[in-house]
C-alpha cells in the first residue's frame, strides 16, 4: 500500500466481535472515557478539527497535533463528497489531487487505514462529518475502531442536504444508533455528539438545544449509553453560559438517567475575523467560556477560521491558544451569575415549549418529522427543503440572539412577548431591505466589534500566514 | 430578438456538494428586494439541476454559483459539457471561496474560466452591475464565451 | 561602521537643544504620549523586554518584535557590566563574542548607534537596567532621542549592587532627574519608570510601592513630570488588583496634580515555571491582571523565563498572547471586588505607615539613608550592603504575600496583628531550617502550582525551544 | 597536616557582575543550619575578594561562587591568575545558570574548569556530600587540579 492512492475496492469491514476486540487492544481509552476522566478533573478537554484527503498526510497531521499540541482527542473530518454519499467524486478528486478535499474521505480510503490512523496517536479519534446517510460511514468508522462519531438525523440532514427527506435521515440516523446500542451492550461505548450547531450562523440557544434534545431523546432509546450534547457559542456570554448549563438539566428532564451526558461547546461557529489577532481573541473567549460554562469538551478554531481549512501549525496554535483556559490560575474570574439564571430560565422554558410537543407524539420519528413539516419545527437558514425556515433570528442590541420571527414554533404567549420586546427597536420584519441588511450586521457580529470591514478579502494576505515563519 | 423581459430573472445555487447557504440566502433576498426574479436552487445543486431550471427560464440572465466548501472545480466537471450541449445558454457567475486551504495563492481562475464560467466574483454586491454588463451588446454571452 | 565592533571612544553627547530637536523631528511620539494615549483610550501598552550585546542583532531584535507583535514601546536592556560601570568589561565581550552579553551595552556603542535603534523602529523606547549610578548612562540615552528610563535611587541600587552607599546612588538619580526636569522645561517629557520590582522575589506590595512613592516625591521634587510606577505580580489577584489600583491613590495623596502618573504592571518577576504550558498561563495571568487592575503598561515575560535570555520568537509569542488581555471580548469577567477593597485599604495603610515618617524628614534623601540604616526601610533579599535585609516575606495559605518578620519597619499593632494573624500557621521564624524550606517553598509557588517539581534543569528540554520550528 | 578545624568553612558570593542573591541567601541559610561557618559575600564578588576573604579564612573548604546572569565565564577571567598567585588554594565550585540565553547546548563545562573551576554543580542540595567528597584524601585540591 502506498499510502497515497485509494484501495480500488473498500474492503468489507470484519465482524464485530473482531472490532471490539481490537479496541481493547488498542491501548488507548475511548472517548467516552476521556470524556469521563476530564469531567472528573474539573477541565475540558480539547479537540481540533482536522480532515486532508491524502491518507500519508492525514497520518502526519494527525501525529504533529498530538505532539505539538497534546489534544485529548483527535478528529477525522470528512470531505463533503463523502458527506453526501458522492463516494465516485471523493475517489476522483483523491486520485486526481488529494489536497482538493476538504476532509478525509474514509470510506474510500477504507478501514484498514482508518485503523492506521488510530494506531498512530495515542488518543481516541472522532469522525466528524455531516451526512444525511452515514451508515456506511458509521460502519468504516466502527471498523477503523473509532469510538466517537458525531451528527443526528436532524442535525446532520437539515444543514448538510437539499433534498434529503428527514424520515430517510432519520431512519439512517436510528440504524448508526440501533448499532451504537448494540455494541454498548457488547461492552463498547461510542460516544455519539450531537450537532447542535446545525446551520452555525445565529441559532438561537433553545433551537440548537430543542434539536438536541430530540436526537438524544431518539439516540438513548436506541441504546445509545454515551451522548455528547454539542452547543455552538452564540457570542452573548451570559447566553451562551446559560444555554451550557441548561444541559444537564434538560438531560436529567429528558433522559435515562444512566446515560453519561457531556455538554460540548464549539468554539464560534459564525462568520469569524479574518485578522489573527481578532481570531486569537474570539478563539480565547471561546475557551473561557467552555471552562466558566462547565462544558466538558471543546471543538477549536483557528486563526484562519475566515479564509479556509487551516496548515497544521495554525491547527496547533488555536489549541494551545485554548488550552490556556484550562489554567489553574484563572479561578479568580466571575461575572454576572443573575443575568445567567435568567437566560438559563427562559431557554429552558423556550425548549420545553417546543420538545414537549413532539415528545408527546406516539411514533417519535413521525413526530419530528410532521413537526418539521407543519413549521413546529425549525431552523433557520435551512440548506433542506425539509425545514421551513421561517425563523428569522436577530441579535438584540446587547448581542444576545433572540427570534425576530418564530414562524410556527408552538410558543407560548410569555415566550414570544420576551423576544419581541428584546428586539423592540430591530424594525419592521416585513421590510424585506432593511431586514436583509440588519441580518447581515448581526451576521458580522465580532467583525464588527473588532472594526473589520464587513468586505470578504478571500485571498489572506500572505504575511498573516507565514509571518510566524519568518522570525 | 426578443423583447426585454418586465422582470430579470437570474438562476442561484450552491455547487453541487456545498451546503452553505446563508450567502446564497442572502444573495437571494438582497437581489430580490432590487427586484430581480430569483430562482434559487439553494445548497447542493448539481449542473443537471441548473440546466433543468434554465429550461424553465430561458428568459435568465445568468446562472450564479456560489462555493465556499472548496470544492468548487470538481463540483463544475459537468458544467463543459452541459455548456457543448447548449444546456446553458446564459453566462455562469461563480463566487465564494473556491479552493480548499488558507492560502489562495495557488486559486487559479483560467481552470474555471476554462470550464465556461464567464465570471468569477468576490463580493454579492457587484452583481446587479455585473448582470447589467452582461446585457450590453458587446458583452453577450456568445461574444464573453 | 560595520555594526559589530564598537567604536573605540564612545563619542561626547550631543548639546541639548540639538537632541530635543533631534527628538521632535523623529516623526515618533514620545513614550508618555503613548502611556497617556493607551489610558485614554483604556487599553494596556505592552512592552516586552529585549536587549542582545551586538548593534546589528540588537536592530534586528527590534524590528522583528515591531513587525511581528506591534508592541507600544520597546526596550533596551542594558547588560549587567554597563549597569555596574563595568565599561571595560562589557567592551571586552562586545569584542570578544557579543552573544555573551546579557543586554545591549548602550555606552560602549555610543549614542549614535543608539540613534539608529530609535530610528529603526516607529515605536518610542525604553532604557531598562539596574545601575545604581546610571549618570552616563542616561546621558548616553537622552542623547540617543530614547524618551523612557527606568531607575531609582533607591531601586536600581539595593537589588543590583552590594556595596554602592545609598548617599551615592541617591545623588546620582537625584542628577537624572534634574535634568529631567531641565528637558521637561525645554518641552520634553521623559518618562521615569520606578523600579517597584526591587528584588523580585516575595516584595510585599508596601514595600514596593512605599519604595516608589518615595522615589516619586523624589524625582517629581527635580521637575520630572510623567512618572511610572512599576508593581510586580506577586502571584494573589485580590491584593495584585489592589496594589494597582493603590498607585493612583498615593498619586493623589503624595505628588503634584500635574504629574502624569501611570500604574505598570511587571509580569510575574519571581521563579518562573519552566513547561511552556506552564508559563504561558502565568503570562496570560499576568497580562488579565494588569486589564483588571487598570495598569497603563504591562512589561511582559517569555516562555523561556526560566531559562534565560529569550530568542526573538518567544518574546514574540509572549507578547501576542499577552495582548490577548486587551480583548474586547473580556467585558464580562468580575471578580470579588470586596477582597480587593479590604487588600487596598490594608496596602494603603502600610504604605503611610512606611513613607509618612521618612517624608516628614527635613531632607529627603537624608531621610531615606538613615531610615534605611536604622531598619525602618528596608527590602528583602536585599542585594546590598545598605539595606538591612530583616524583612521576612512569607505567602499565606491563600498565597497573598505578608510580613512574617517586618524588623524594623514602623508599623501600627494594627498591622503587626493582621500580618501576624494570616500567617498564624507559618511556623516558629527562628526555627532556621523550617523557615528556609517555608520560604522555599514560597518561592516556588507557582512552580507548586503547576506540580512542577523544585529541582532547576538549567538546560532546557531542546524541544520546548524548537519545538515550533519542526511543523 | 593540619588538624581538622572543628568547624568547616566556606567562601559563598556570586560573581563580579551578578546581583542575584535569592539563592545565595538561601544556600547561605541551608549550609548554616548544616552546621557550616559560611562567609557569605553576596551579590557581585570580583575574585579579588574572593581571594581576600580566603586570605582571612585560609580554613576554608571551597569557594562557592553562584552565577544567575549569564556572565559567569567573563566574571571569572581573573581566576586562573589568582590562583597561579596561590591566593585561592582550596576547590571552587560554580552553580547556576551559566551562560547567556535559552539554549544551553552550547554551555561548555570545559571552559570553566581551565579557569581553575573544579567543580559545576546544578543542585545546591549537593553542596554537602561535594564538600565532603574534596575532604577525602583522593580529592584534596592539588589532585583535583
Ligand atoms: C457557517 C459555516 C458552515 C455551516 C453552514 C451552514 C449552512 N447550511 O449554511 C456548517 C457548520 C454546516 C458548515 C459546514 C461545512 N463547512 Co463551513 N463554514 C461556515 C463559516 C463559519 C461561515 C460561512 C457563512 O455562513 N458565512 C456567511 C456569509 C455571508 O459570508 P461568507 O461565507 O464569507 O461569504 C462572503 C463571500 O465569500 C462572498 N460569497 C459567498 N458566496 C458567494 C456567492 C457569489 C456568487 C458571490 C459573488 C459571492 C459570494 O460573499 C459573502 C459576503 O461577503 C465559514 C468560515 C467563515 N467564513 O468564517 C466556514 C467554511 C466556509 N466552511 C468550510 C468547510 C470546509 C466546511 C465543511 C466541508 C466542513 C469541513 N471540512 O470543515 C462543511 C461543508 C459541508 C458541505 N457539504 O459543504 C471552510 C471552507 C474551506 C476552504 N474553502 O478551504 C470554511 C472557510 C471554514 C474553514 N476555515 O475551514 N460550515
Ligand atoms: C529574581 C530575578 C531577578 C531579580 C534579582 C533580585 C536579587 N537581587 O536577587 C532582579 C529583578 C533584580 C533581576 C535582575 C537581573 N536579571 Co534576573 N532573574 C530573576 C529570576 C526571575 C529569579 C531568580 C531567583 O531569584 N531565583 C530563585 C532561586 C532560588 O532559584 P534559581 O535562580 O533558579 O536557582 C536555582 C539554580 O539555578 C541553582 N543555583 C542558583 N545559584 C546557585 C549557586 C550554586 C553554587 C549552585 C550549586 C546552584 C545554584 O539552585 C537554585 C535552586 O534550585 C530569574 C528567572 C527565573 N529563574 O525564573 C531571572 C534571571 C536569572 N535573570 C536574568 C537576567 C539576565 C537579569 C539581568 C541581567 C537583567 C536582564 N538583562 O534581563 C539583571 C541582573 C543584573 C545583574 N547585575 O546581575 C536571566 C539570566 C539570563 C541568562 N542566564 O541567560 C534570568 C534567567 C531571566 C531571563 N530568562 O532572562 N533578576
Amino acid at each position: 500500500m502506498n499510502g497515497v492512492s485509494p484501495p480500488p475496492i473498500p474492503p468489507e469491514p470484519p465482524p464485530l466481535a473482531e472490532t471490539i476486540a481490537y479496541v481493547r487492544g488498542l491501548g488507548k481509552p475511548t472517548a467516552a472515557e476521556v470524556l469521563r476522566a476530564a469531567r472528573d478533573a474539573g477541565r475540558v478537554a480539547l479537540q481540533p478539527r482536522c480532515g486532508v484527503g491524502s491518507h500519508s498526510q492525514m497520518t502526519t497531521l494527525l501525529r504533529d497535533l498530538e505532539r505539538h499540541a497534546r489534544p485529548d482527542i483527535l478528529t477525522l473530518t470528512i470531505d463533503s463528497h463523502t458527506r453526501l454519499r458522492r463516494f465516485d467524486n471523493a475517489r476522483a478528486v483523491l486520485l486526481r489531487n488529494p489536497a482538493e478535499l476538504n476532509g478525509y474521505p474514509l470510506v474510500t480510503h477504507g478501514w484498514p487505514r482508518g485503523r492506521e490512523l488510530n494506531e498512530a496517536v495515542s488518543v481516541p479519534l472522532e469522525v466528524r462529518h455531516g451526512s444525511p446517510d452515514a451508515r456506511r460511514l458509521f460502519e468504516t468508522s466502527v471498523a477503523s475502531g473509532i469510538t466517537s462519531f458525531e451528527g443526528g438525523g436532524i442535525s446532520y440532514n437539515l444543514p448538510y442536504s437539499k433534498a434529503v427527506p428527514l424520515s430517510e435521515s432519520l431512519a439512517a440516523w436510528r440504524d448508526v444508533d440501533a448499532l451504537c446500542g448494540e455494541l454498548a451492550e457488547r461492552g463498547l461505548t461510542i460516544d455519539r455528539e450531537l450537532f447542535g450547531t446545525l446551520t452555525a450562523v445565529l441559532v438561537p440557544p433553545s433551537i440548537s438545544l430543542a434539536i438536541s434534545v430530540l436526537e438524544a431523546v431518539a439516540s438513548t432509546r436506541e441504546g445509545v449509553r454515551c451522548v455528547s450534547v454539542a452547543y455552538p457559542q452564540g457570542g452573548h456570554f451570559e447566553q451562551d453560559v446559560a444555554a451550557l448549563r441548561a444541559i444537564p438539566v434538560l438531560a436529567a428532564r429528558y433522559l435515562p438517567e444512566e446515560v453519561e451526558v457531556h455538554a460540548v461547546l464549539h468554539e464560534f461557529m459564525g462568520l469569524f475575523p479574518k485578522e489573527r489577532s481578532h481570531a486569537e481573541d474570539l478563539i480565547l473567549y471561546g475557551a473561557l467560556l467552555a471552562r466558566l460554562g462547565g462544558a466538558t469538551k471543546l471543538i477549536t478554531k483557528t486563526y484562519l477560521e475566515a479564509y479556509g481549512i487551516p496548515d497544521t501549525r495554525a491547527n496547533i496554535d488555536g489549541l494551545l491558544l485554548a488550552s490556556r483556559a484550562n489554567s489553574p490560575l484563572l479561578d479568580f474570574i466571575s461575572f454576572d451569575e443573575d443575568r445567567v439564571g435568567a437566560e438559563l430560565e427562559w431557554v429552558l422554558e423556550e425548549v420545553a415549549e417546543i420538545v414537549e410537543p413532539v415528545l408527546e407524539a406516539p411514533d417519535l420519528y413521525e413526530g419530528i418529522e410532521s413537526a418539521f413539516e407543519r413549521g413546529r419545527l425549525d431552523i433557520p437558514f435551512s440548506a433542506s427543503r425539509y425545514a421551513r425556515s421561517a425563523i428569522i433570528p436577530r441579535r438584540a442590541p446587547d448581542g444576545a440572539i433572540r427570534y425576530l420571527e418564530s414562524g410556527a414554533l408552538p410558543f407560548s404567549e410569555r415566550t414570544l412577548r420576551r423576544n419581541r420586546e428584546s428586539l423592540a427597536d430591530r424594525g419592521d420584519p416585513s421590510d424585506m431591505g432593511a431586514m436583509v441588511k440588519g441580518l447581515t450586521s448581526d451576521i458580522n457580529h465580532f467583525l464588527n466589534i473588532f472594526g473589520e470591514g464587513a468586505g470578504a478579502p478571500t485571498r489572506p494576505d500572505p504575511e498573516v500566514v507565514e509571518q510566524y515563519r519568518h522570525t | 430578438m426578443r423583447n426585454e423581459p418586465v422582470t430579470r430573472t437570474v438562476i442561484l445555487g450552491m455547487a453541487a456538494s456545498d451546503a452553505h447557504v446563508v450567502a446564497n440566502q442572502l444573495i437571494a433576498h438582497s437581489l430580490r428586494s432590487q427586484g430581480f426574479h430569483v430562482v434559487n436552487l439553494g445548497a447542493c445543486t448539481s449542473i443537471a439541476e441548473f440546466a433543468t431550471a434554465y429550461d424553465e427560464h430561458p428568459d435568465a440572465e445568468a446562472v450564479i454559483i456560489g462555493s465556499l466548501n472548496g470544492h468548487a472545480y470538481e463540483d463544475l466537471q459537468d458544467l463543459p459539457a452541459a455548456r457543448a450541449d447548449g444546456l446553458l445558454g446564459c453566462p455562469v457567475i461563480l463566487g465564494g471561496n473556491l479552493s480548499v486551504g488558507s492560502n489562495k495563492e495557488a486559486v487559479d481562475d483560467e481552470r474555471f474560466h476554462a470550464l465556461g464560467v464567464e465570471m468569477i466574483l468576490s463580493d454579492p454586491e457587484l452583481l446587479p452591475a455585473t448582470l447589467d454588463g452582461f446585457r450590453s451588446p458587446s458583452a453577450r454571452p456568445a461574444e464573453v464565451r
